[in-house]
């Protein structure tokens, strides 16, 4: 009696073997990358809005100080978002007619808010707090990335546990002067104190900073 | 010399079976003395013996086993010892970072994993598993050697017409067949 | 193929004169080849498939609502599907010692039931495993006790008893699973070569892998074995060992036992022989295998049970009497209360099952009567379970904290639970009874040959 | 998804574009406000139309639940579903996005103020704490005050004016009470009446006088069904006039409490619990002398009763015998009384006499007034007037006694004299004696309009329901105990629209458009002329939360002799039968707190029962009636019966059984409905606290209780460690255990804070806030009575409760608040798989919900079984409207474990913003949720590592002891073991 199978049977077996193989490995790689795609991340993708409200004109452009609009960034977990009537202490005055800004007009004369598209969004169980940050030294732009040149914002990280954690574990790199925090275009220079001097400065312990309890409650 | 290569031959030779394990024994002790080196047996379960004939051992498996193991056991402990000391040292329960006697059971544990695949596959290599064709399978009467007969496959040496030394070594009848393998 | 008590030489036998090497390789296989199925095949399965669906309608249930289904409160929260968890990886630990252990003693009696044996712990491992997994409150990030890279940079905790057993039991599924296919190639091969119909040769020609039996595989094949038993044999009482370790490893009074490592080895030795034996009697009649299956192998098995059963004993004893050796008087109030309090008729029932219903076992006669015998066994593998529920229930329910104390009452969802994973088992079971050969074949002849050669001595 | 903070965010931009102010209005408006309506789809997909606001509001709210539910489960996953930022049309002044803001109003109780603080996040309130400034809080607040943010909150207030039971317009409404005015008028009122419940408003004693004026002959009527009446009577019979009677517990060394509600519920009893906490701290503090004695006589057990240092349990009509017997022993009655006196009572005379001046007598509402006034006559002899109490004006307003006041409105109204009745926030078809029949006079009234929170019984009876606006949402003003004012400020706008009492009085002025706000500023602007600024004034009156110098003035009383002849005759009770006590439950009090979740769950002091009264009887009467708990029995009076079941009360006077009244509301919520039994039914105007002669008939039946602690004798002493005062003296360290020194780990050291809290069980008096406040601060669910019969309930702090000396007779009660002890060397971190709970470089024991898989082996390895463990999914089953959890903590998900975090929440907070400005944490900058609420200051929290910090001075003391600390897990929360001051005369006995 013949064998069951014929020589072809052989390279089948070594051809399937070697794709379940490959294919687990592609598995394993992609569960690696996803999370660091754009698509997962979005990071880098200009969200579209209501209003094409513009950073790079209005703080690179007109040189606006981002506590501006985001008035309670200082004193608050959140940096807050400007009510219409910020807008408007400028707009009722120039581009009082632009068609881009109807929304903005009908806002306040409805009295219905304008609904901005979340550009960073955090998980319910994460809390953040903005004022501890600014205080700290940590820039706006080392997390939100370079707003000034931001025709339309995107996000400027991740925000994601990995990301956070490489800051708190080693915060220096990330650490300006004060007086530059909110300053867009700052880059380090040859006479800004280095990262370890203003850890110093302003008492950050990273031995602390990667407790749970610093974020989650 | 012997052939190490157990299976997968792409030989002519002859097959020839036993109804008992003995008679298979005795043949295939003559066929060595007459100097006949590829040889293979196929039994319906190992017969003593043969493995010394034949010269087979499994010395590989156990070391490759046994270093799996070591390795299994050094990189269990290591996967430990970084995620709980050096990714993200915790304070837990004021136990010290690295509690190495608890990390011992599962460093153990994956020692035994480690053991368990890697034998499996050496296993599946030296066997050349899996493989579901060769050309052994097409031998008429193949299929006893997996029930009850017991077979000798017996090389065609170059250029040698062995076939009434075998008809000598062999005798035919009382539970022994000769048949040609085809390559 | 008869088997009656008779002589000392008799009962010694593993195989009943007659029986031979082809006979055995005939029958087995014919019986997965050839055989119709038969009539009880079809209504023992169609109860266990029921069952089957009960279990996935409580896990449904379970997974919708939550685990507050089940009667698991503050301050126990721990119930059924722990005890389950350790009733079932215990009752698998009889396959692997049988066939782990006892190949390497060599005893002749092995060969026979060691495939019963080794499929029984593969259903029980998998029933196991799952147990852990629905008891979860959130059962859909059991993933987390992976050490996988992740975006949240954590790990899981190394150091705790929960991980060490989560780890244990992922390797005693692999290791059991692999060591029972390992074993059954060659049995495949023969399968392979003796099936008529084609769907059979290519599914049994695939299965076995190309097995020849060739002296190099058979070589190979004995080292591997030989290197599986040495491995499997330790690894189950690590198994059991750390399931101790799961309630050793915590400090409520009662769990807190240095002794509960070795204590729920045996305990889980002692419900694997009896399960074994549960399927042995009645299979070697079902399947015709009073040939190969004989009064020497029921004998051996009642044997171990009782074994078992008087080491379990010895820590029964010993769980009572530390508490008042050590004067510890939250473990008294713990012992006291199982021996007189809420759960004492649970309590005695595990002494009565497990302790003093096997000592009948000394007397032979009653060894050797199988519907007693299963009788015993079936206490036995129900006493196993209760001894598990009195050590996860009855410990919480009278902690540390007076204050908290209170009763655990199961909910119906806890007995479906409980009774759809045997469902979950025995419609396994049941499939490998169909298409497994449910004696190891070449183990039997290969015994046939080594009894013939000494009888012919 | 998105969390509190965000929703109150979007909720305020939506209101902020509707009303262009920071308060917001209904979740119903809300819902149809298109902007938000998108939000909520975005969110909910498949949600309903939310057009129709009845279905709408439901579903908005189960969705909301649901939304903050998965919020555990949430993680950052593909960013492609975008959710919405919508940020104010015109920022509210003064409003910071995120950071809380507070603002003091006062919230009352049975018409008596609590100085409070409203904590508002996103600008809206979402919790009460106490108003340091107040002198009836001093900071601290009760479970009742603290669940009112839940009330004001309630999905099931009442929304539209209803007429006749069908929804109308408050035009109507208006319409048809001004139609009225003028023939009252040339009535001069007769016919029109008022029924309040106890009224301390001067803005509405002032509207009522003013009204008196144009109708001379309307009257007021007034029914508390838990008030004071007997107090008053008590003083009428002893000083010829009601006087209001203050405490000072801070004077006191030899105290005798006559079932007396000081430490539960009288007026005042946030700061009598402070006052009496601190003598009885004296001895630890190293003051032994000036620790107070307290004595207890009672039938119904009371919290005094449990810290009392010698407690007697007394039949009902013996207590008054004991009062008289006293009198006559210090020498304020006739002899005779003496005759029958205990034998106890001598010492105790000789004790308080010793102490003239230092001594006072308090007897509670729930006595009769011949009592009270036989109380005031003991004071006055030993001298107590001046020094441990003081006399002043009676803070109600106006005071009658509710009882006749009530009998009279309702003959009235039988008889057709009544045309126009207005209710004003009482509930009397539910409240009123059984034996007037209300509802059925009520029937007789053509024009009645009742005012309330909630459609109750008596709103559906009335001809006119008119939705009351919560106290927070309203202007008022109410006065204290001592009768300090604090004027009412409403922190949101009316939700749910509604008018307040002042409001719908100003309608009888002929005003229709009555504004609140004006009317009552005009009761205090005449006072604040020529006192500077006025408008300054009134502002900072509104901040302090309090008018300064408004207490009452003290009145010099003097008894009027003869007082034995004047005492009605004291109650009797032949052998062999039983009296039932009528006691208000402790948390719904007359039912108005019916449907309130926290204080329904709340577990009662003494028999930790929750969703459910029951009929409380000493175990022995018990055993004697063959009765155990959860029977149900039918109780027979002669004024009927009704079914209760039965739950034995160790301490319980004998023959006698305590009948808890304010449950079994029939027209509630959805939370009261179907709960507990009424009590209300077999109580008369004749007897409204004790009624002899009932009789107990056992069903056969029985209704399980849902109690939270089942085992209460102490087996192990070793938990909750006591002695007396001398024993103390002779071992100071008797609290102290040889405890494991030596630890195979290394030690971890916590160089900046190391957080820690002591409990002192010298001050706990067992109250219960620091539970509420917990559940309040930390969004701890509720689970229900099925849950909590499974033993499932959430409360982080539990007060256990132990008794010594036998069932019958505890020698003493013992509370002792059990929270996360924040062990070093934790058991339950080390058993979890997931490093879900660890330690934090503060030492804090945290959990960090969002990685927990649920094993709950932390719970089990936990020897304090402080764990909670979401077994459904509760806090999304929750029918609280979401906005009023708390922002700053989690909302847990199902299948994750909780747990006390010392409310880290507060910490990061202080952490942070004490790091803004590069300097350590004060001591006392971070008070946890349940310190605060304390009103013993049992509770201290702080840093270990500073020795000058409250909690490192505390550990000091000798007393202080860990729990379990035998298994080395090192608590970082520990207790000051009790000490008690027996009478070492009475010890012989």
């Amino acid at each position: 009696m013949p064998g069951v199978f014929s020589p072809i049977a052989n390279i089948l077996t070594k051809l399937v073997l070697y794709t379940l193989l490959a294919g687990l490995i592609t598995l394993a790689g992609g569960a690696w990358f996803f999370p660091n795609t754009t698509y997962a991340t979005r990071v880098g993708v200009a969200q579209p809005q209501p209003v094409p409200f513009s950073h790079e004109h209005h703080v690179g452009g007109l040189g606006l100080d981002c506590r501006y609009c985001h008035t309670s960034v200082e004193v608050s977990a959140n940096a807050g978002l400007p009510p219409t009537h910020t807008c408007m202490t400028c707009h009722s005055q120039i581009w009082t007619n632009a068609e881009l800004l109807a929304p903005v007009r009908q806002s306040l004369a409805t009295g219905t808010p304008i609904r901005w598209n979340r550009v960073n969004t955090l998980p319910d169980y994460v809390f953040f707090n903005h004022s501890i940050h600014v205080a700290k030294g940590v820039g706006c732009t080392t997390c939100h990335g370079p707003v000034d040149s931001m025709p339309l914002t995107w996000k400027g990280a991740s925000l994601r546990m990995s990301w956070c954690l490489d800051c708190h574990r080693d915060p220096a790199p990330n650490l300006r002067p004060k007086e530059a925090v909110f300053d867009t275009g700052w880059k380090r220079t040859a006479t800004t104190p280095s990262g370890e001097q203003l850890m110093a400065s302003y008492h950050i312990h990273p031995g602390t900073l990667s407790d749970c309890s610093v974020c989650h409650r | 010399m012997t052939v190490r290569r157990g299976t997968g031959h792409s030989l002519r030779g002859r097959l020839a079976a036993f109804d008992s394990p003995d008679a298979m024994l005795e043949s295939l002790r003559r066929l060595r003395q007459a100097g006949f080196s590829r040889l293979e047996v196929y039994s319906p379960y190992a017969v003593e013996g043969v493995d010394e004939l034949l010269g087979r051992k499994a010395r590989a498996l156990p070391l490759i086993v046994v270093a799996a193991g070591v390795l299994g056991a050094v990189g269990g402990f290591f996967l430990q010892y970084w995620g709980m000391v050096v990714s993200y040292p915790l304070n837990i329960g004021g136990r010290p970072l690295n509690s190495w006697p608890a990390f011992a059971t599962s460093t153990f544990e994956l020692a035994a994993l480690t053991i368990l695949l890697a034998g499996f596959l050496a296993f599946c290599k030296f066997c050349r598993l899996p493989r579901l064709y060769d050309p052994i399978f097409d031998a008429a009467g193949f299929e006893q050697a997996s029930q009850d007969r017991f077979l000798i496959w017996i090389a065609e040496r170059e250029g040698r017409e062995d076939g009434e030394l075998l008809q000598r070594l062999l005798p035919n009848g009382e539970g022994v067949r000769i048949d040609e393998v085809p390559a | 193929m008869s088997a009656s008590p008779g002589t000392e030489r008799d009962r010694k036998r593993v195989v009943e004169p007659g029986v031979t090497a082809r006979s055995v390789t005939a029958h087995v296989s014919d019986l997965v080849l050839e055989r119709r199925t038969p009539l009880w095949w079809w209504v023992g399965f169609g109860l266990s498939f029921g069952l089957f669906g009960l279990f996935l309608v409580a896990v449904g249930w379970l997974f919708i609502r939550g685990v507050g289904i089940w009667g698991i409160d503050w301050p126990i929260a721990w119930g059924f599907a722990i005890a389950n968890y350790v009733w079932w990886v215990g009752m698998a630990s009889g396959g692997t010692l049988i066939s782990a252990l006892f190949f390497l003693t060599r005893s002749d009696w092995r060969s026979a039931t060691s495939r019963i044996a080794e499929t029984m712990t593969v259903f029980c491992v998998a029933c196991a495993g799952i147990m852990p997994v629905i008891h979860l409150g959130r059962w859909w990030y059991f993933y987390w006790l992976f050490p996988y890279p992740n975006t949240m940079a954590l790990w899981p905790q190394f150091r705790s008893p929960l991980h060490w057993d989560f780890v244990a039991i992922l390797v005693y599924v692999a290791g059991s699973l692999l060591f029972w296919y390992v074993g059954l190639l060659p049995d495949l091969a023969t399968l392979r070569d003796r099936a008529r119909r084609r769907w059979q040769r290519v599914l049994y020609g695939l299965l076995a892998l190309g097995w020849q039996g060739s002296s190099q595989h058979w070589c190979q094949f004995r080292m591997l074995y030989g290197l599986f038993a040495a491995l499997m044999a330790p690894l189950v009482c690590s198994i059991h060992s750390i399931v101790g370790l799961d309630f050793a490893g915590g400090l409520t009074p009662g769990w807190h036992e240095t002794q509960f490592p070795p204590y729920f080895v045996f305990g889980a030795a002692l419900s694997g022989f009896a399960v074994v034996l549960m399927l042995v009697i009645p299979l070697r009649r079902a399947l015709e295998l009073t040939g190969v299956i004989t009064l020497r192998h029921i004998d051996v098995l009642a044997r171990l049970m009782l074994t078992a059963s008087l080491l379990l004993s010895y820590c029964y004893l010993i769980e009572v009497f530390m508490p008042f050796y050590r004067g510890e008087q939250r473990e008294i109030t713990v012992v006291t209360s199982l021996l007189t309090g809420y759960y004492a008729p649970w309590y005695w029932a595990k002494i009565v099952l497990n302790g003093v219903l096997p000592q009948i076992l000394w007397v032979r006669v009653l060894r050797l009567n199988r519907p007693l015998l299963f009788l015993v066994a079936l206490g036995v593998v129900v006493g196993m379970w209760i001894e598990r529920y009195v050590i996860v229930v009855g410990s919480l329910h009278r902690n540390h904290s007076e204050s908290s104390w209170f009763v655990f009452v199961p909910t119906v969802w806890d007995w479906a639970t409980l009774a759809g994973s045997v469902g979950l088992f025995l419609t396994g079971f049941f499939l490998a009874l169909r298409f497994i050969p449910m004696v190891s074949m070449f183990e039997l002849r290969e015994l046939l040959h080594k009894k013939k050669a000494e009888g012919g001595r | 998804m998105t969390g509190p903070e965000e929703l109150g965010w979007r909720i305020q931009g939506g209101l902020a574009g509707q009303s262009g102010r920071a308060l917001w209005r209904s979740l119903d408006e809300l819902s149809r406000e298109p902007a938000v309506l998108e939000i909520l789809r975005a969110e909910f997909p498949g949600m309903p139309d939310l057009a129709d606001a009845r279905v709408g509001r439901r579903r908005l709210l189960e969705l909301m639940g649901a939304s903050f539910a998965l919020a555990g489960l949430s993680g950052c996953g593909p960013g492609e579903e975008v959710d919405k930022a919508i940020p104010y049309v015109t920022m509210p002044s003064g409003l910071v996005p995120g950071v809380a803001r507070h603002f003091a109003t006062a919230v009352t109780r049975g018409g008596y103020a609590d100085g409070v603080l409203a904590i508002h996040q996103m600008g809206r309130p979402v919790q009460l704490e106490g108003n340091p400034d107040h002198p009836a809080s001093l900071g601290a607040l009760d479970p009742i005050i603290q669940a009112s943010i839940l009330d004001l909150y309630d999905p099931d207030r009442s929304r539209t004016v209803l007429h006749a039971g069908r929804a109308s317009s408050t035009n109507g409404m208006v319409k048809a009470l001004v139609d009225r005015l003028p023939a009252l008028a040339a009535r001069g009122g007769d016919g029109l009446r008022l029924l309040t419940g106890t009224v301390t408003s001067p803005t509405l004693a002032r509207q009522i006088a003013a009204l008196k004026q144009h109708f001379p002959a309307m009257q007021w009527h007034r029914w508390e069904a838990d008030g004071r009446d007997t107090v008053r009577a008590g003083s009428v019979l002893a000083f010829g006039r009601p006087v209001d009677t203050v405490l000072h517990l801070d004077h006191a060394k030899m105290i005798l409490t006559v079932e007396s509600d000081f430490l539960d519920s009288a007026p005042g009893h946030l700061r009598y619990a402070r006052d009496f906490a601190r003598r009885r701290r004296a001895a630890e503090d190293g003051r032994p002398e000036e620790m107070s004695r307290l004595y207890a006589v009672e039938s119904s057990p009371t919290l005094a009763g449990a810290r009392a240092d010698h407690r007697f349990a007394v039949r009902p009509d013996e207590v008054e015998a004991v009062v008289r017997a006293l009198a006559a022993e210090l020498g304020a009655g006739p002899a005779e009384w003496r005759q029958g006196a205990p034998g106890w009572l001598g010492a105790i005379a000789r004790d308080l006499s010793a102490n003239r001046g230092a001594a006072l007598v308090h007897a509670g509402p729930a006595q009769p007034p011949a009592v009270h006034a036989l109380v005031h006559a003991i004071n006055d002899a030993l001298g107590a007037p001046g020094q441990t109490v003081s006399h002043i004006e009676p803070v109600e307003a106006d005071p009658v006694d509710h009882a006749q006041s009530i009998k009279g409105l309702v003959a009235d109204m039988a008889a057709g004299r009544v045309d126009t009745l207005l209710i004003l926030g009482a509930n009397p078809v539910f409240t009123a004696p059984a034996d007037l029949d209300f509802a059925a006079a009520l029937g007789k009234v053509p024009l009645s309009v009742h005012l309330g929170t909630a459609p109750d019984e008596t709103a559906v009876l009335c001809t006119w329901h008119v939705p009351e606006a919560h106290e927070l949402e309203r202007w008022g003003d109410a006065r204290a105990f001592d009768g300090t004012v604090t004027i009412q400020q409403p922190q949101v706008q009316p939700l749910w629209g509604g008018w307040s009492p002042q409001e719908l009085l100003a309608v009888l002025d002929g005003e229709t458009r009555p504004d609140g706000y004006s009317i009552v500023r005009q009761s205090w602007m005449e006072r604040l002329q020529g006192k500077g600024d006025a408008a300054e004034l009134w502002a900072d009156t509104l901040r302090m939360g309090v008018v300064p110098d408004s207490a009452a003035a003290p009145v010099s009383v003097s008894l009027l002799p003869g007082l034995a002849d004047r005492l009605p005759p004291a109650a009797t009770q032949p052998n062999g039968t039983l009296t039932a006590l009528f006691r208000p439950d402790p948390w719904l009090r007359d039912g108005r707190y019916a449907n309130l979740g926290w204080l329904q769950e709340l577990p009662r002091p003494f028999t930790t029962l929750t969703w459910d009264n029951a009929l409380l009887i000493a175990p022995a009467t018990a055993q004697r009636l063959d009765l155990k708990n959860e029977d149900v029995v039918e109780v027979h009076t002669a004024s009927g019966r009704l079914r209760a079941p039965v739950w034995l009360l160790p301490g319980h006077a004998p023959d006698c059984v305590t009948l808890p009244f304010g449950f079994g509301r029939r027209i509630v919520g959805r939370v009261g409905r179907d709960v507990g039994f009424d009590a209300f039914q077999l109580r008369t105007s004749g007897n409204l606290w004790q009624q002899p002669g009932v009789e107990l008939r056992k069903t056969g039946e029985s209704h399980r209780l849902a109690a939270t602690q089942h085992h209460q004798m102490i087996d192990s002493p070793d938990v909750v460690r006591h002695a007396t005062l001398d024993e103390f003296h002779q071992n100071p360290g008797f609290a102290k255990r040889k405890e494991p020194q030596q630890s195979l780990y290394p030690d971890y050291d916590y160089p900046r804070n190391a957080w820690g809290m002591a409990i002192n069980l010298n001050a706990c008096i067992g109250c219960n806030a620091c539970t509420a406040a917990c559940q309040g601060e930390n969004n701890i669910a509720v689970v229900g009575k099925e849950e909590v019969l499974r033993n499932r309930q959430m409360h982080w702090i539990r007060i256990d409760t132990w008794y010594e000396g036998g069932a019958a007779a505890p020698e003493q009660t013992l509370f002792q608040p059990m929270t996360c002890m924040h062990c070093e060397n934790a058991p339950c971190e080390v058993v979890c798989p997931v490093a879900a709970t660890m330690h934090d470089a503060d030492g804090l024991n945290v959990m960090v919900y969002n990685r927990c898989v649920g094993t709950r082996f932390c719970s089990n390895n936990c020897p304090y079984k402080v764990r909670r463990f979401n077994y459904f999914n509760y806090s999304g089953d929750d029918n609280r409207l979401s906005m009023s959890w708390n922002p700053d903590v989690s909302v847990r998900a199902r299948g994750v474990m909780e747990k006390c975090t010392y409310c880290i929440q507060r910490i990061r907070n202080a952490r942070i913003a004490a790091d803004r400005e590069n300097r350590p944490i004060r001591d006392g900058e971070v008070k946890t949720a349940c310190q605060q609420a304390c009103p013993a200051e049992a509770i201290v929290f702080g840093d270990l590592n500073d020795p000058d910090s409250a909690v490192s001075r505390r550990k000091a003391s000798p007393l202080d002891y860990g729990v379990l600390t035998e298994l080395n897990t090192r608590p970082r929360t520990t207790y000051e073991a009790r000490l008690r001051n027996p009478n070492p005369e009475l010890q012989e006995v």
